[in-house]
């Protein structure tokens, strides 16, 4: 009986926390999971089930759907495994490395993030489609006889690894920022090379930080829609994302069929989930100990400025010449250049509409509600993904391994389909949310809490129990012992996971589709808008603002505080 | 207060640390616990603090029952008022080392005066003064150590656990600090529990001395009466008795009964032996045994040969080897002899008195 | 580059005589009588839900807000998504829209059944011919955007365009030519009909050997068409229009077959709370002053009172030209899955 | 092979933690350094590594120049053939005791086999043999250590940086581990540094002491003579002469020389003081001091009272009042004299050879 009720004593957080995770994440799945077994869509009002079957499932076997499948498996291996070589190399440059200008290596790491990936994708097709991009008029320009076609696979995996590579930035920067140097400098004494003691040190430890950003930027490169549509489709390159898409917007539209796929996506990932907690489990990735950690910087010797270079041509790449072409397309007064020396020509550039936009009441309040959503949800965001990870890997309770499973389930629904599944959820639900802000801060959390999650994870994992254990001993409350250890010593991942959501927030468009009202418009929304409508000089310039805008945040995000762990100083 | 274990298990995932273990520590009482490396003094202590939740067994602090897995009671680490010096110090690095030592007094909520005076002395104490605005991470191995030393002395709790706190510090210091320690365990009526490997360290701090094996404990007693009477070969082995021989009885002689050495042509004769032992050892300190050119005659008298001298500061270890017997230890202090040379034959002697015959293990 | 505004010519003028003075007279037509008019006045907005273009719906509004001093609140979507939308706040009896404006029938259809609208028959439903009103009012078909090819004029000399659909299989625009894919909603769906009833059924096969480019949305086509990446796509009117007005160098094409219109439509719902604004702002499409902003937006209005509209300075043919080519919607939506699949086959696409 | 560390000069920020320091530690040989808790053993290691650069001076480890601020010489620590063990261990925890222990021998592209077989070795003789696939977190402190230990044994470097490798081990682990690192030490003629604060240790390992204080070298030289002749009553001290008195010289006496213990009414007498000493101490170990029922009339004889007895095991120790003088600390064996109680009059003697009279610093 005692037995009894401490159990459910014990059970009690674990519990508070499950209903939050179910009404956040469990009941919009259930949704999707019931349209994907229904013939009719399950709106409000008619859910039931009366109309199951198995049907909807045929749809997987189809020869196109394993052709997509088959091609979008290829192409997020590949980016992923691009974008993490990226991502990592960019950290550990930033936060281990003795290469010159490391604060603008970091900003450098994040940067690609401020822009969408649509938006990314419609300045790469500016720059690199064969008949007009830049990059190939300057090339004839300059008589170059080679000619750049960004609609490709090749040209899809890169895009797609430039503007994925933050993901593993981040959470990397922040696993290599709590690293301990004796346990690098043992290494390098017993004979391991630099190279040897970053591959079997340094990286591994970093690895639930690695892994997870793997898992994430695997899932979300699979489903990522926009750079499929912008610079696969005119490839003719056949992806997963374009097939939903076409099932979710075919006349009837084909929900049920959609959610069939995503649900079938999300059983995968579930099996790389527990595959990847099995690896994080087993073995500890403590850094931070009792013992001090003193952070050094790993000495490049002569490859400092080569590797710099290299940031250098990714910032280029993902950030610099994108940039430029936004701008180019925001300010021109036609939107067909047949040669650069035309962009030169009077009256061809003109900062009128930039201006107009910037003053228009749609752009000022879009850009608010942005704003106040983005920093809400970043931070309940984090604050969510902490409480589960610190019960998930802190705490004994029954049922944790089960919330690590609830918290990346979203990973594996594209955003359009758990859209649906919110709005649905929200509208079911009796709470004076919908039609408000609030609704898109629960959905923004609901979504991107894998990311938030895996995010704190990994910080948490290097950070020695003892610490926390030895201020609950000296009289804390848990909480208390958690404030004053365990956050601070994560400072650099918390940061760096309150800026990966706040940013994702800011460019987030599917999710909020379904749940926004004319008040609560957003700057992503405008963008889709503006492009959908064809009108490439609006979607360019709302996507500059917004770039600033998103900068804006993240330099205040930034400074407060993501300075490295050792000692106070 | 008075801190009681009884049939405590714990286990990490499938392997056992603690094997059903029952300790009582006296209010204002001085517990060492000694034992192997790896025996489960770290978990035992851990339990007591709450860090651990053991699968079997009851904890009681004061009257206080602070665990009992059956009735499911488990009163968190920082209700137990237990203080902790951990094995890994767990000193905060992100912290300089005045926050570090104060933070046990802001949870207690004392005024900032008196925080600050508090945590001078006990800095002071152990050493620290001068640092107390560094980084906690930028100091040397024992300067942490001292600092989460100081951490759990600021707090004064009514139990207190240190677990090899002055591992890492030089001997000067270390008798100072426990002195100290001694001093304001007894000052404030602490109840301690004491992890250490330093012998004089044991005998210094212990009311009562506890000895741990495979997660059990196999004796516990005042320092004394544990070091003259070990209760298993083993015990005495770990007690700093180098010689420890496997032997079988050869019935009585005059003076004792007599054993023959397992393996060898030497006999012992030793005193007050207790009827049959499971598998008997011969266990003689090695500053029990005599090195001189003749025999005594009055016990035991074996021929030798010197195979090893080292110094050893205070006295001289030898290492002799008996003729048709095992080596033997001997130590022997610097002014009461002449020194030996390697090579040389000597006479070992030993008093019956001082040959102690045990079992092997005791089961318990 | 500067500061000047360039040279964009507005594509609505919303010049005209608005006489409030008893009820609603605009041009000398009278839209509202003065107790609806007040009404509606006194309510002072409305919720629109919309899958219209976005920039055009923003026109739209513009001048109606000019007109009634009424502010409208758009919430805008992609038409299937707008459906869901819809469909699901009905369902939990918390639909937020006044009016919702859709294209294709068969949402409206299902929008309709899910009881979403209230009948509310305007000023001169009598005369309105049965295509255009629907159900005793519930919703009512306002205009029609019409379904053609456009080229890049840089890329394409006027006098070299194709002219005609069949042109468009002539070798010249192999691998040159930008189409929407077939599921890229009911437009689309309208289009290949039109193709495969007026073309002939040897045209598609004809069009997928030319090898195409493919997109997933007639936005995308148009924004490359724009920038000259391809010379020649299929492409509304209205959004031909509002591209070259701001000088993107492109131009639609009359063909000599004809072009397809698909259907936009216009209701009010049930659970409106704005019912007045509701009410006149039905008027008001269906008046001639609201079927004259379409018109210059580029759309074909649904009444046949008014003369269609010029656009790039091409006047389009009337509703009896036969040039105007509008598939009756049942039609379309029974042959709606036989046509994905013949398309799909066709062009070697997924879906 | 011969480590040479020349004008050292290493700080941290601004603090400096090797102040202008030279050793030489020559081939083969084991050199043990001993100091206070922060005078900069564990940074002197560092450099020798190659983990710190200093500010100042050059490190020579064979024939190699592998430092020189001068000439910006530095090669890096994995050319430089050191094993070091860490005073925090750092094991790698993500990896399993044997991953962490084949490490230096896959860096050196052993055959599978060979590296088998050689951790196996190493493991067997730090005992956990049976743990070889366990995670390296998932051990207790001094498993962890031994898993250090090992790792740096089985490369066989040219030069072993041990930093208190034995620190958290019990005393008989301790000391057979002791005697395999000095075995092997000797067989493979490593070079080693070792820093330890336990004396036995230091004694039993060290070809030499070296004496460090505030990032300096005070003292170099043998374990015997060191002992003997501690260079200043601060390394007498720092050696275990719990007895330092500030005194002032008085004259010559028969058999010496006379000293006055200053603030107190007592004197003593020394034999072999060297001339006009800065600031004289007067030494006198614990060990050398008898205490008895009478005087011993050929030296210096004090009246005292029995204020302390601490039993240490093998021996006692005693804190002997003196009348009219300071507190005196007497270690007395276990078996050569009767117990005496708290409170009991004793004479203390000493000889005078036994009184070293010592500066109170020496300035290097
Ligand atoms: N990372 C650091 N930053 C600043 N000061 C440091 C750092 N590490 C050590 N120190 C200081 O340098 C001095 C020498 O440190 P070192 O670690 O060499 O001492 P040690 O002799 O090994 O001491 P211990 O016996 O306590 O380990 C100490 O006073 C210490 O406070
Ligand atoms: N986290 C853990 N997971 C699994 N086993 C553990 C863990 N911690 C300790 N052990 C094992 O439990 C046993 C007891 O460990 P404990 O830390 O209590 O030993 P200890 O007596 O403190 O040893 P030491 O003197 O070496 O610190 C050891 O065999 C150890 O390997
Ligand atoms: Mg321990
Ligand atoms: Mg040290």
């Amino acid at each position: 009986m005692r037995t009894l009720v401490r159990r459910i004593r014990q059970g009690v957080p674990t519990g508070v926390l499950l209903v939050v995770l179910g009404i956040l994440v469990v009941l919009p799945m259930l949704f999707i999971a019931l349209a994907a077994f229904s013939d009719d869509v399950p709106r409000p009002g008619s859910i039931g089930l009366d109309s199951l079957s198995l049907d909807n499932f045929a749809i997987l076997g189809s020869s196109e759907a394993l052709g997509a499948l088959g091609n979008s498996v290829f192409i997020a291996a590949l980016a992923s495994v691009l974008a993490m070589a990226i991502g990592c190399g960019l950290a550990f440059l930033a936060a281990r490395a003795d290469v010159p200008g490391r604060r603008f290596l970091y900003f450098v790491g994040i940067a690609p993030m401020f822009l969408p990936s649509l938006v990314g994708a419609l300045a790469w097709s500016l720059l690199g489609s064969p008949a007009t991009g830049f990059l190939n008029l300057v090339f004839q320009g300059i008589g170059l006889d080679v000619t750049l076609n960004i609609y490709s696979m090749p040209g899809l995996i890169m895009v797609l690894a430039l503007y994925y590579a933050p993901y593993a930035f981040l959470l990397v920067h922040g696993a290599l920022s709590l690293m301990n140097p004796d346990l690098e400098e043992a290494a390098f004494v017993h004979g391991g090379t630099r190279r040897r003691t970053l591959s079997w040190v340094t990286f591994p430890l970093a690895l639930p930080a690695i892994l997870g950003s793997g898992v994430l930027i695997f899932a979300l490169t699979m489903e990522n829609f926009p750079v499929a549509q912008v610079i696969g489709n005119p490839g003719q390159v056949e992806t997963l994302p374009s097939f939903i898409y076409r099932l979710m917007n075919a006349s009837p539209s084909r929900g049920t069929e959609a959610a069939a796929v995503a649900i079938t996506l999300t059983a995968v990932l579930l099996i790389v989930t527990a595959l990847q907690q099995r690896a994080v489990m087993r073995r500890k990735f403590t850094t931070v100990t009792g013992k001090g950690v003193k952070t050094k910087l790993v000495s490049l010797g002569r490859w400092r400025w080569p590797l710099f270079g290299l940031a250098l041509v990714y910032f280029l790449l993902a950030v610099v010449l994108p940039i430029g072409a936004l701008l180019i397309s925001a300010l021109q007064s036609s939107p067909y250049v047949s040669s650069l020396g035309q962009l030169t020509e009077p009256g061809a550039l003109s900062f009128y509409m930039i201006g107009q936009l910037i003053l228009s009441p749609d752009f000022l309040q879009s850009a608010g509600n942005s704003a106040v959503t983005a920093i809400l949800a970043a931070l309940l965001g984090t604050a969510v993904s902490f409480v589960v990870a610190y019960t998930v890997y802190r705490t004994n309770s029954a049922g944790r391994r089960v919330l690590e499973f609830v918290a990346m389930a979203p990973l594996a629904v594209p955003a359009i389909v758990l859209g649906l599944g919110l709005l649905w959820t929200w509208l079911v639900i009796p709470l004076p949310v919908y039609g408000t802000v609030f609704v898109l801060v629960i959905a923004f959390m609901a979504v991107f809490l894998p990311q938030g999650y895996r995010g704190v994870t990994s910080s948490i994992l290097q950070v020695d129990r003892d610490l926390e254990d030895s201020a609950v001993l000296l009289g804390a409350r848990r909480a208390t012992a958690v404030s004053w250890v365990t956050l601070p010593l994560m400072r650099v991942g918390m940061v760096s996971t309150v800026l990966l959501l706040l940013m994702l927030c800011m460019r987030e468009l599917s999710a909020a589709l379904f749940l926004f009202t004319s008040d609560t418009r957003l700057l992503s929304i405008l963008i889709f808008d503006n492009y959908d409508n064809g009108a490439m000089q609006g979607a360019a310039s709302v996507s500059l603002l917004y770039c600033v805008v998103i900068l804006i945040i993240a330099l205040l995000a930034k400074s407060f505080g993501a300075k490295t762990v050792d000692g106070a100083r | 207060m008075k801190v009681q274990l009884e049939n405590i298990t714990l286990a990490y995932g499938g392997a056992v640390a603690i094997d059903d273990l029952d300790i009582t520590v006296e209010d204002g009482e001085s517990l060492v616990l000694l034992g192997k490396s790896g025996c489960g003094k770290t978990s035992t202590m851990r339990c007591v603090a709450g860090l651990e939740t053991p699968t079997r067994g009851r904890i009681t602090i004061g009257d206080t029952v602070v665990f009992d897995a059956e009735r499911g009671v488990a009163v968190p680490p920082n209700r137990r008022n237990v203080g902790m010096v951990f094995q890994s110090y767990a000193v905060w690095p992100h912290r300089t080392i005045f926050q570090n030592v104060a933070f046990p007094l802001r949870q207690q909520k004392l005024p900032k005066d008196e925080i600050r005076q508090r945590v001078a002395e006990t800095l002071e104490i152990v050493g620290l003064a001068e640092f107390a605005d560094r980084g906690a991470s930028l100091l040397s191995g024992g300067q942490m150590q001292r600092v989460a030393l100081a951490r759990s002395l600021v707090m004064r709790p009514s139990v207190l656990l240190l677990d090899e706190p002055l591992s890492n510090l030089d001997a000067r210091l270390r008798d100072r600090l426990r002195l100290e320690l001694r001093e304001i365990q007894q000052r404030l009526n602490l109840t301690c529990v004491y992890v250490t490997h330093d012998q004089s360290e044991a005998l210094a701090l212990a009311d009562r001395i506890a000895l741990m094996q495979g997660g059990r404990i196999v004796q516990i007693d005042r320092p004394e009466r544990i070091y003259e009477n070990p209760c298993s070969a083993s015990v005495a082995d770990f007690l700093g008795v180098s010689n420890v021989f496997s032997c079988v009885p050869r019935g009585t002689a005059e003076g004792g009964s007599l054993f023959g050495l397992t393996g060898h042509d030497v006999e012992v004769l030793a005193q007050d032996v207790p009827g049959d032992l499971d598998a008997p050892k011969a266990c003689i300190r090695p500053e029990d045994i005599r090195l001189s050119g003749d025999p005594l005659r009055d016990g035991n008298d074996w021929l030798g040969r010197v195979e090893v001298v080292a110094y050893q500061g205070a006295s001289v270890r030898y290492r002799v080897a008996l003729k048709g017997g095992p080596e033997l230890d001997a130590v022997v202090g610097k002014g009461t002899a002449p020194l030996l040379e390697v090579g040389a034959q000597v006479w070992a002697s030993a008093a019956p008195s001082a040959v102690q015959v045990l079992p092997s293990e005791v089961r318990t | 580059a500067g500061c000047a505004p360039p040279q964009f010519d507005p594509v609505v003028d919303s010049t005209a005589d608005v006489d409030t003075s008893d009820g609603l007279v605009i041009d000398g037509e009278r839209i509202a009588d003065a107790e609806l008019f007040e009404a509606a006045v006194e309510e002072g907005r409305l919720s629109l839900y919309s899958g219209y273009v976005e920039n055009s719906e923003k026109e739209v509004i513009k001048v109606f807000e000019e007109d009634t001093g009424i502010s409208v609140d758009l919430v805008r979507l992609v038409p299937n998504r707008l459906s869901e939308r819809v469909l699901s706040e009905q369902g939990a009896g918390r639909l937020g829209a006044d009016v919702v404006r859709t294209s294709d029938f068969d949402i409206a259809t299902r929008m309709r059944d899910a009881g979403v609208f209230q009948p509310h028959r305007v000023a001169g439903y009598d005369e309105l011919d049965d295509t255009v009103r629907y159900f005793d009012g519930d919703f009512y078909r306002v205009f029609n955007p019409l379904y053609t090819f456009a080229y890049n004029t840089a890329l394409v000399d006027p006098a070299d365009a194709p002219k005609s659909w069949h042109d468009l299989t002539d070798p010249r625009w192999q691998g040159e030519l930008g189409i929407t894919q077939v599921g890229a909603g009911g437009s689309s769906l309208t289009l290949n009909r039109f193709q495969e009833e007026e073309l002939g059924p040897d045209f598609l096969p004809a069009l997928a050997e030319q090898n195409p480019r493919i997109f997933d949305s007639s936005s995308a086509a148009l924004e490359s068409l724009a920038r000259g990446e391809i010379p020649v796509a299929t492409a509304v009117v209205s959004s031909v229009n509002i591209a070259a007005s701001k000088n993107a160098p492109v131009n639609f094409v009359i063909p000599e077959e004809g072009m397809a219109a698909y259907d936009y439509f216009v209701g009010m719902t049930d659970s409106a709370v704005n019912t007045d604004a509701a009410e006149l702002f039905l008027e008001w499409n269906l008046s001639k002053r609201g079927q004259d902003v379409f018109r210059q937006i580029g759309e074909f209005p649904a009444r046949g009172d008014v003369e269609p509209p010029e656009i790039l300075a091409q006047q389009l043919p009337t509703a009896d030209s036969g040039k105007i080519v509008r598939i009756d919607p049942e039609v379309l939506i029974a042959s709606a899955e036989g046509d994905q699949r013949r398309w799909n086959g066709l062009f070697g696409y997924l879906g």
